[in-house]
């Protein structure tokens, strides 16, 4: 499913301050071109004699046909990288790689969705959710985060959602606690067929088991580090159940980052499951 | 131009980028008997001008990698490096008679990076006598018209020695250099910022660390064919190598970067070598060791100095 | 916070920026016997996030060193460690008599990346037994109040057994890293960058060969004070040592970018410390090695892994 | 001699083209201040996630009172960190540590003067001419450079010399030739007390031998590669006599940049020569 990837040299359009975040639209035509919900790309950060050598990924937020194709993305200040992102001005240049990754599966038929986002996590649930209503999908949000600013899309999502539902661990907005609070309840209300989600693996972990128990489907995408993106470094695994149930570690950059929720072993991330496929001194070994 | 082990996937995932089979060759991973998981994450820290890596081998083992991994090579008609990866010298040796029979193996590249397990897990390549060991057998162990190529890792006090143990065990050329080990810590997490703790170093941050192994290397060997890697970003770079003596360039992490960085690479030293005169790369081999005006076999006596 | 040896001066040029007596102590270039011009020029080239030197020991000779440089320090109160390097361990040794006398000298820092040059310039560091005997003579030949530290290069095989072996000679401290070998060629001249060919590689691009050498010596002599260095620039990199298990500090190539480095540093460690909870520097001196909730001597056991 | 240099982080106030040249006014008080004819300042390049290093050193071309201090350089692209510097606009920030360096010295009393510039070497000369000109001196400048766009501030050197005198190798622009064809032609007509001289080394060692013919003094200012600036990395020596005529390898940045032309021994720059003190094997060793 993944879609052929390109490196393009793109302008920036407009750079803008969302919050807690910071919104950069990209003209990108042959990245934009052939994006689908959940595809993220790899930005090229600190200029020629920079000093940080990988790419950073960052879903891709939102795409329009302006000038050829932009693709916009939303991102949060963590460390030099995204510093250095946060400083570019229009008119700039930044260096993408990308549609990369699997992007979320979408349904046959028309069903009822629920997309829950965790901080920025909620950048790659508008798309997704575009293009389950275009197939006739009924669509309910369920956003989190730690504090109203770092929320994003609130908005948007009131606009699109049938019903949205927002929490807060300070409950500066919506209903303090934790996005599994209110997943429940949601589920049962709109008696969804499917869960999405997006945000910090914690999260991913919470919405799962939730979606286990009411023995629906759930697309998770995660986030690993990742020093390529595109499936040659081996450096972004987790480990996830196969369909003839062995574990292996596999690429969170094209394997994923779209797994299904029940598939990925969200304790044992971080190690390597001793029944994992070439575990040391595992069964498979 | 040439991928190194370990930075080029299966082949299949710079295919969508480029043809990979107008690369020099493509150097697989290092490939290992049985399937391995490797090491937990995190497995990769950024370092400045660097990449520490803690991958620990993850592949699937030598019989997966010949039934789904060579053929696709093979079928396009890339030349593949196998590169292999063991804990002892029969491992080695049982992978290279697996390798024998297979169609598309273009040469053994020998990762001496490994620890040994019958050696207090002393890593091959920092002992000479071991080193030697496995290069032997390997060559043994593998078609006549098949090179052996030894790679070889910086952090040993004396290279040269290393290396001239390696072609006195039969190598046919050298590849150089493995990642150094580095390890970060984390500050606000206050541990390794690797799970594995230690890890290799890569990228720009090491080129200076490898082009003195290769300029060291082929001044004292100057006969033996070598791969330069480490930090390769531009034709530029490889033309650092290829100066120093190196007559093939791998590109490692760069491909981290830029997907496209072995035909760019290649495309910009065809240039720089036109530029300065060259109508073929073997001209320009080692060719910094000469200074200007003197004969071709005029070798400089620069010795070396940390201070 | 300390000046690293060759990077300070003579303490007088970093002196108009900032309050040298405010140092750990100052480190002096390594103090030769006779003067010495050094290597001719081009002596550094920029390297990825390193800087390559071969500077070569330039220096008046201990001579001059005792009647011109030190008085200054000496009078100022600044603390005062004196470098040593030497090609014999005769001239250590004659080296280490000379400066016992001499008032104002806090400690004696042994430059073991000197070409030995009765063993085929080999260099000492990259021998634990010459390197020892080096430490044992220096250590027997300087007055008992004074510390002897020796400096350590990452080049080797097992910095671990070469750390054993001078604190077995005497050593009272290890101070780690001096510069790896390195070379860069200028692709345009087509020739080494450096006069003298290869040189000695610093600067942040050698942070995790640093961190990794301090890591493991401190696993392996947890008793042993290190003294950390090699590509400080902030007060974080200077905190990546302390947790990998150095109780000092040295600044070396970040002095060439910021004068005010050392007290920039300093500040910027203390307040890192305080953010973290720490009262004092040496509660956070390897914490690195405990796994968060286990007992102070819960040492892990990360193994070193270059795959 | 030297001033005590500070370290500041400028704003650039205007970047501009002249010719081959890039020029930066940057506002730097406390350097601006205390510079006089022949500093040089260190400046930092690639902003904060560089993996350039070292400070690249530039001499100050002007000072400004404005905005309390300006400082102006004029600089061509050579490598990574003279591109970056040509990419700065207005309100960028510059890190700069100066004034650094042994300033030209100037004479007791009035005489006549010439000033010798090759390319932007000449950069530094109208700072000193003015200053010459305060203590009345009559000043005759003499530039050269490959072509006419590598000519440096021949204006402003019309407009200030008694005579001005230019030369390109390829003609474009005065005599075809290098200054020093031109230099003993100026020397005798000017009946100079003093040559002044700044530009590449094989220009300043033929500037040299026409003084020394002559029996003039001649100041020099040389440029070796330098790592630290503020003479503590020994990395920009070169060999010069003492007064007590032993040679010694000293450092360009603070013994220098400006030496009396005859003590630089050219031809053995980039050599320790035998006679050095502390030479291999030398007589002083
Ligand atoms: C598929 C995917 C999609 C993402 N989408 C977004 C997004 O839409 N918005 C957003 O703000 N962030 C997103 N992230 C996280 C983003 O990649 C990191 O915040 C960013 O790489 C940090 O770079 P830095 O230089 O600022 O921080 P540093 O911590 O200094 O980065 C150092 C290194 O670690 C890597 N790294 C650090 N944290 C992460 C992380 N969480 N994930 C991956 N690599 C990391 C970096 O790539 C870099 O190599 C996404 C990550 C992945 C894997
Ligand atoms: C005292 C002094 C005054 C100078 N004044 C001027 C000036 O007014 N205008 C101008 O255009 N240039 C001047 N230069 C030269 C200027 O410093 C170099 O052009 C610049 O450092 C090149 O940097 P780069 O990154 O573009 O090139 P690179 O070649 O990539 O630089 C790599 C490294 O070499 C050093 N280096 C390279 N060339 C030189 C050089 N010629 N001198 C010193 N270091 C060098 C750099 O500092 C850097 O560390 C002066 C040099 C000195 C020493
Ligand atoms: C993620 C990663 C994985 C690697 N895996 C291997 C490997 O399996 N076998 C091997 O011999 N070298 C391996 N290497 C080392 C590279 O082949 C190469 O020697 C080294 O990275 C230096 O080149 P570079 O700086 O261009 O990356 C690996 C390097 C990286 C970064
Ligand atoms: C220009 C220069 C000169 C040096 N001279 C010496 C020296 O005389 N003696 C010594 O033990 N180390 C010397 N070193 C090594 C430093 O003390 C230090 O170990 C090394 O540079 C790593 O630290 P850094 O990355 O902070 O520079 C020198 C380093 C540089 C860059
Ligand atoms: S990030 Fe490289 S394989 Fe996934
Ligand atoms: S540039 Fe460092 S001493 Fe002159």
């Amino acid at each position: 499913m993944a879609a052929s990837p390109v490196q393009v040299t793109g302008t920036v359009l407009t750079t803008r301050r969302v919050d807690a975040y910071h919104a950069l639209t990209v003209v990108a035509p042959g990245v934009a071109d052939r994006t689908r919900p959940g595809h993220f790309v790899g930005v090229a950060v600190g200029g020629p004699s920079t000093s940080m050598l990988t790419r950073r990924a960052f879903a891709i937020h939102d795409v329009k046909p302006d000038y050829g194709g932009t693709v916009e993305l939303v991102f949060t200040v963590r460390g030099p990288g995204t510093a250095w992102l946060a400083d570019l001005r229009a008119r700039d240049t930044l260096d993408l790689v990308g549609p990369l990754g699997r992007p979320f599966p979408l349904p046959r038929d028309p069903c009822t969705c629920v997309l829950v986002g965790g901080e920025y996590g909620s950048a790659s649930l508008f798309a997704l959710g575009d293009a389950l209503q275009q197939r006739g999908c009924r669509i309910d949000f369920v956003l989190g985060a730690p504090s109203a600013d770092r929320l994003f899309g609130a908005l948007r999502a009131r606009r699109m959602g049938e019903t949205t539902t927002l929490t807060t661990e300070d409950g500066s907005i919506g209903m303090r606690g934790k996005v599994t609070d209110v997943l429940p309840g949601v589920i049962a209300d709109t008696r969804a067929d499917v869960v999405y989600a997006c945000g910090p693996m914690a999260m991913l972990q919470g919405v799962t088991a939730v979606a286990v128990e009411f023995d629906i489907p759930v697309q998770v995408a995660v986030e690993e580090a990742m020093a390529c993106g595109i499936g040659v470094c081996m450096t972004c695994v987790l480990p996830v159940i196969g369909d003839d149930g062995v574990t292996r570690m596999v690429r969170a950059c094209t394997d994923g980052p779209v797994f299904r929720g029940e598939r990925v072993r969200f304790e044992d991330v971080g190690t390597i499951p001793f029944d994992a496929l070439g575990a040391p001194g595992g069964r498979h070994a | 131009m040439l991928t190194a082990s370990g930075c080029g996937g299966t082949g299949r995932e710079l295919a969508q980028f480029f043809d990979v089979t107008r690369l020099g060759a493509f150097v697989t991973r290092s490939i290992t008997m049985a399937p391995r998981a490797g090491r937990p994450t995190p497995r990769m820290a950024e370092t400045p001008s660097g990449l520490l890596n803690a991958v620990g081998l993850q592949g699937p083992g030598v019989e997966a990698f010949l039934t789904q991994e060579l053929p696709w090579l093979a079928e396009r008609g890339a030349r593949t490096v196998v590169s292999i990866g063991g804990g002892t010298v029969a491992e080695y040796t049982a992978l290279a008679r697996r390798l024998a029979d297979a169609p598309g193996v273009t040469a053994v590249e020998v990762n001496l990076s490994c620890p040994n397990v019958e050696d207090r897990g002393r890593v091959f390549a920092r002992d000479g006598s071991s080193a030697a060991e496995v290069v032997a057998s390997v060559r043994a162990a593998t078609r006549y018209d098949v090179p052996v190529i030894a790679k070889l890792a910086p952090d040993v006090a004396d290279i040269v020695a290393v290396a001239r143990s390696c072609v006195d065990g039969g190598a046919d050329a050298l590849a150089m250099i493995n990642t150094p080990v580095g390890m970060s810590v984390d500050v606000d997490t206050m541990r390794p910022s690797l799970a594995a703790g230690t890890g290799g170093l890569s990228g720009p941050a090491i080129r200076p660390l490898a082009v003195r192994c290769v300029w060291q290397v082929h001044a004292a060997l100057p006969g033996v064919p070598i791969i330069g890697m480490g930090g390769v970003t531009s034709g530029r770079d490889a033309l650092e190598f290829v100066l120093a003596g190196a007559c093939a360039v791998a590109v490692g992490s760069a491909l981290f970067h830029d997907p496209y960085a072995c035909p760019r690479i290649q495309r910009e030293l065809e240039e720089l070598l036109t530029e300065r005169g060259f109508d073929r790369l073997a001209d320009a081999v080692g060719l910094a060791h000469h200074p200007p005006g003197s004969g071709p076999r005029g070798r400089t006596d620069l010795e070396e100095s940390s201070l």
